[in-house]
């Protein structure tokens, strides 16, 4: 069932889930989808699933995923229509989405002028302040300890360090006390790309809440609001465990949080698919900043209103407007939406990541959730990417109700060949602290630490008793080897390892 | 045949009968308790899971260079554990759990050296940062295990190693 | 993360999708399952999931999953509180229950007597007549051609000839006139499993369209009716392809279908989740019979109302009410849902089964679908079994785009070691006469037949450059392995095989 | 080299370099036309997919006994081939794709004979159910593809065969 000929062409120069996803959506839409790729992802899902992939020369990320010249070269060669940037790498990047435009290739978000302006996390948090929203104390421009030095004492430590222009978590860091910030403002500084964007501190709540505001806004104007997501549970600055609506913030507060978030993106005529992010500290919201572009925990939303975001996405950028939404709507939540990440991470070694292939991979889909990954058998995780491998939902009119089948659901995957966080994930969701709601920034460094998870007799036992069945096995077919080759009748070790 | 071994600082010995090969259901005595075993698949990498008392557990072993198991992982969870003694057959030496804090470093998968803050022969304290190792997009800060001196820095800036690289070492 | 001890223990002896679905629904409400599986199941996903399983010594049907007395000593060896038949098997077996009634073990289902009354197609239909609803006009038992030969000449030719005490499509036949009729009815006479219960005939309508109508009633006779499924595409009498609502009945007509099957349903007090089925046949409706257990295409109901069947199920058999539910509720449908049956045969070569290892299974889930399946890569499709492996669900507001959905969520599926009939579908989802929802009984035998197909000139040549690579490749093995063996450089041998 | 062969009663005629191994995009001329292919997966079985123009194709190769290609699945469809030539190197006599009706009929997947409605040496026409042979809970007609003398009834009614096991044999 070959289709091709007159069909539109979209490139997607991006890899794992997200590139699935895009692939996906857009070939429902009728879309010819062209993957480029690294050699180390030759392999991968989403190579099977395109119409058809390119490869790059290099799998170093500056030579392939985040090449802005080879990609465009290749997007003018092939004479497509659109480019998908996906998220992370190229998608939030100003200059990628100026040569885009240069060239007249459309290419899905908000456009370039609008992306600068909102990677500048300073600039932004002025605007927001001028419309009068409350945001975080955030100093200046770090470029030097100097510039360290001149912040005001009127900050209350611990100070968090961000690079100006950080993607996700990346070299975010707390500090306990000045000299402590001096120390590592110095270490930030070295590196080449922080140097010279710069850094910049704002004050540290560890008992806050991460409230993120879904939206989507046409040409007209017009805004779709989404349920808000609390992203408060992190590790590394990385959200683990999402869950929508929030269960910490009262209706007012809700209201008001809409009420901020539509009055920044109106300012600065943000037109596509966003989150708003606050910080809520004692009932009380501070802005921080917006996420431009499709992101991980768009599959919540997704489920409040069982539509496909990156078709929605598309169609904004494509200048169509909203259906049925005439100035702002605001959906109402149904159910209780929980989103997990799953990472390729040994959480009993520090969480470091874990690359491999896949030996093993089961799992089982039901009603009332999505498990969206990259995996099969044999799959290769690469050492080069992102220990990111997938995210599972599940939703439930009650929150107790969709915690409890995530953790069943959970249960019934068994994955080999790499260490993955299921078990760390198992074990959050089945935290005290998760079933009350409190939830906040610091909830795996304080409240619900995976070293102190004890385990029963009863397991220590089983384990005790496979470890020995294990080892006698391997001990009887080594046994045995010694043996045969004496006798020398590999016809007899044949016949016998047929067995094992 | 008997085995001794610690698991989890844990002692055990359980005792199975030498001509077992668990492709049938058959008895396993776990410090003097009974239960059931089966073996549940397999392939040429070994056992992957067994059934106990008709439960089926998932388990991966971990063995060192000698083929001695040095820990097992049942259903994703990870057990150290300790061979001490097998009946008459065989005997090994004890071998400690926990070795004690070596000052070599070594990379525990590939990726690349994004910064080093320190040279050779420089004086450092246990837990001062030494580098910063950069693998599937993670900053992984690379500290000192004990206080000395930075006899050798295995990387440069820049280089892109495999796993087990040695990073440095400190005398 | 073991848990155990005190839960209540429910006993599954089943296997396939079904046991996946009991497996993790009732672990999901606190149970402990223990799965009887026979040999030849020793490594379906089915005994990965289930928190215990016990083997049959056989693989034999007869001593396995339909061993009444073999899955009645087990449960009572290991005091379970449940036994969930599943579908299939024993699930509709009268005699089953009654001996799981006398040894006090709560089975899930209506129970034995109403398992008998529904089991006998012509009782069935006599109440139905006297309650004034139209039914198939039917024959009397036939266990002699002499039986056969009294059926009045009233009938209209073709009849359908169906054991009266048949499952699904088995051993049912249709004759085009008398003459066929008696040899047909000789030929299925001398089977054990027929001659005993007999035939019937009844009018065979190929213009007809199927419908069902899912309800589930409990003990105080509060009824819930999900919107109908139209199941009329179907291949020896097996449904392939299902959609609900159905675009082929009216209103009115729907109304008198949801009032007919109250009034026989009340009539014949069935407690529990069944189908009421009936054929349309120029707008008329005709009730055919009722089938009293989870099917498999109650993932369609589930999806209307977003809610788990089998823990309903299992609810109302407890004796639990329907929540509320007051009276008869009949739910409208929002979405129009679809479902396809995955079948390990190949249609190239009709449609004979197809068994053995899975080497390859990619699939990609996404939101608005469900994919159920016992496969994974390196599962063993048994020779021994059902070849229906999976099922599909999509749902969109539009048919037009459920249907979209459902042929690109097909074509994102891989599957090797054996053949199945993902292409057909794909076909069947890409006929016009489905588009047109032209939909009836002999929708594969007259409308819609695989066998048409044309490849595009452009697919040939593909195929060909294809199988000249290939076959190219092999060759240059070949030659190297001879040369080299010659060479005697098994080194040098290996080196170059590496490659390949 | 050329490759000369019929593919759903289509003659074809490719040439490839005889080095080629496709582990790097190479070009082949199909007909004259030229198009690009490369190996997407392969491992010991033999090629598991290709990229042809870029698109990916998953392949599933028929060989009879000889290892000959006798047909090929293109993503699941399935193309019955027949190879006639391959330029100087071999050279195969032509094997007609449709073999004339044989009166020997096989099983085709292992399962049970439920019922035989003939003995030996009855005379069958052409279409006349035979027996029946349950597979995957199917029931399965076997119909006398000639009409002749039922030369051998290879089962009886209860039999649990394999596949390929001779059910008869009509003369």
């Amino acid at each position: 069932m070959i289709k091709n000929s007159t069909k539109k062409k979209i490139l997607i120069p991006n890899r794992g889930v997200i590139a699935l996803d895009i692939i996906d959506s857009m070939k429902s839409i009728g879309l010819e989808t062209i993957l480029l790729h690294s050699p180390e992802d030759s392999n991968s899902l989403a190579v099977k699933m395109a119409c058809r992939s390119y490869k790059f020369l290099s799998s170093k990320l500056e030579d392939s995923y985040m090449d802005r010249e080879a990609i465009i070269e290749k997007a003018l060669e092939l004479d497509v229509d659109y480019i998908h940037p996906g998220y992370g790498f190229l998608a939030e990047d100003p200059e990628f989405f100026r040569l885009c435009e240069e060239k007249n290739i459309e290419v899905v978000g908000p456009g370039s002028k609008l992306l600068k302006l909102v990677e500048n996390k300073i600039e932004l948090r002025q605007i927001a302040e001028d419309l009068g929203i409350r945001v975080i104390k955030y100093s200046g421009v770090i470029k030097s300890s100097l510039d360290f030095e001149k912040i005001p004492p009127t900050f209350n430590y611990p100070l968090i360090l961000k690079p100006l222009k950080g993607l996700g978590g990346k070299g975010i860091k707390v500090v306990e006390d000045r000299q402590k910030g001096e120390e590592r403002v110095n270490k930030m500084l070295q590196r080449e790309w922080i140097k010279n964007t710069g850094i910049f501190a704002e004050e540290y709540f560890p008992e806050a809440h991460n409230i993120e505001i879904p939206f989507i806004r046409d040409i007209d104007g017009n805004i779709l609001f989404l349920p808000e997501i609390e992203s408060s549970i992190q590790r590394r600055f990385q959200k683990i465990f999402q869950e929508s609506p929030s269960v910490n913030i009262s209706d007012t507060l809700r209201e008001s949080l809409y009420e901020d978030s539509r009055r920044i993106i109106e300012e600065i005529k943000f037109v596509g698919l966003g989150y708003t992010e606050f910080l809520i500290s004692n009932g009380a919201s501070y802005f921080s900043e917006i996420n431009p572009s499709y992101q991980i925990n768009a599959l919540i939303p997704e489920v409040h209103i069982i539509a496909n975001f990156l078709k929605k996405q598309f169609a904004i950028s494509n200048g169509e407007l909203l259906h049925d939404v005439k100035g702002v709507k605001i959906v109402k939540p149904k159910y209780s939406v929980l989103l997990v990440s799953l990472m390729a991470e040994n959480p009993l070694d520090n969480f470091q990541p874990s690359s491999g292939v896949l030996s093993e991979f089961f799992k089982y889909s039901t009603i009332r959730n999505i498990f969206k990954t990259s995996l099969y058998t044999g799959a290769k995780v690469s050492p080069l990417y992102d220990p990111y491998i997938g995210k599972i939902v599940t939703f439930a009119i009650k929150r107790k109700n969709s915690i409890n089948d995530m953790n069943n659901f959970l249960s019934n995957i068994i994955i080999k060949g790499i260490r993955t966080n299921l078990n760390f994930l198992r074990f959050v969701l089945e935290s005290n602290c998760l079933a009350s709601g409190d939830t906040t920034i610091n909830f795996l460094n304080n409240k619900c630490r995976f070293a102190d998870r004890k385990k029963s007799e009863e397991e220590i036992q089983v384990a005790a008793s496979l470890l020995s069945a294990a080892f006698h096995i391997d001990n009887r077919k080594k046994n045995y080897k010694e043996k045969l080759e004496h006798m020398k009748q590999p016809g007899f070790l044949r016949r016998l390892f047929k067995k094992f | 045949m008997k085995y001794k071994f610690q698991l989890d600082k844990k002692n055990f010995e359980t005792i199975i009968a030498s001509s077992t090969t668990f492709h049938s259901e058959t008895e396993i005595k776990v410090n003097k308790a009974k239960a059931s075993i089966l073996i549940g698949e397999y392939d040429d990498n070994g056992i992957k899971s067994f059934f106990y008392n008709n439960r089926l557990y998932q388990v991966e072993i971990e063995k060192d260079s000698e083929g001695y198991p040095t820990g097992i992982y049942v259903n994703g969870e990870h057990y150290s554990s300790n061979l001490l003694k097998i009946d008459k057959l065989f005997y090994y030496k004890d071998k400690p759990v926990v070795t004690k804090k070596s000052g070599i470093v070594k990379s525990f998968i590939p990726g690349n050296i994004v910064k080093i803050f320190f040279n050779e022969g420089d004086k450092v304290k246990e837990g001062d940062l030494i580098m910063i190792h950069e693998a599937m997009k993670m900053e992984n800060e690379m500290r000192a295990p004990v206080s000395g001196k930075l006899k050798i820095i295995g990387v440069k800036e820049g280089d892109n190693i495999l796993a087990s690289h040695l990073l440095f070492e400190i005398e």
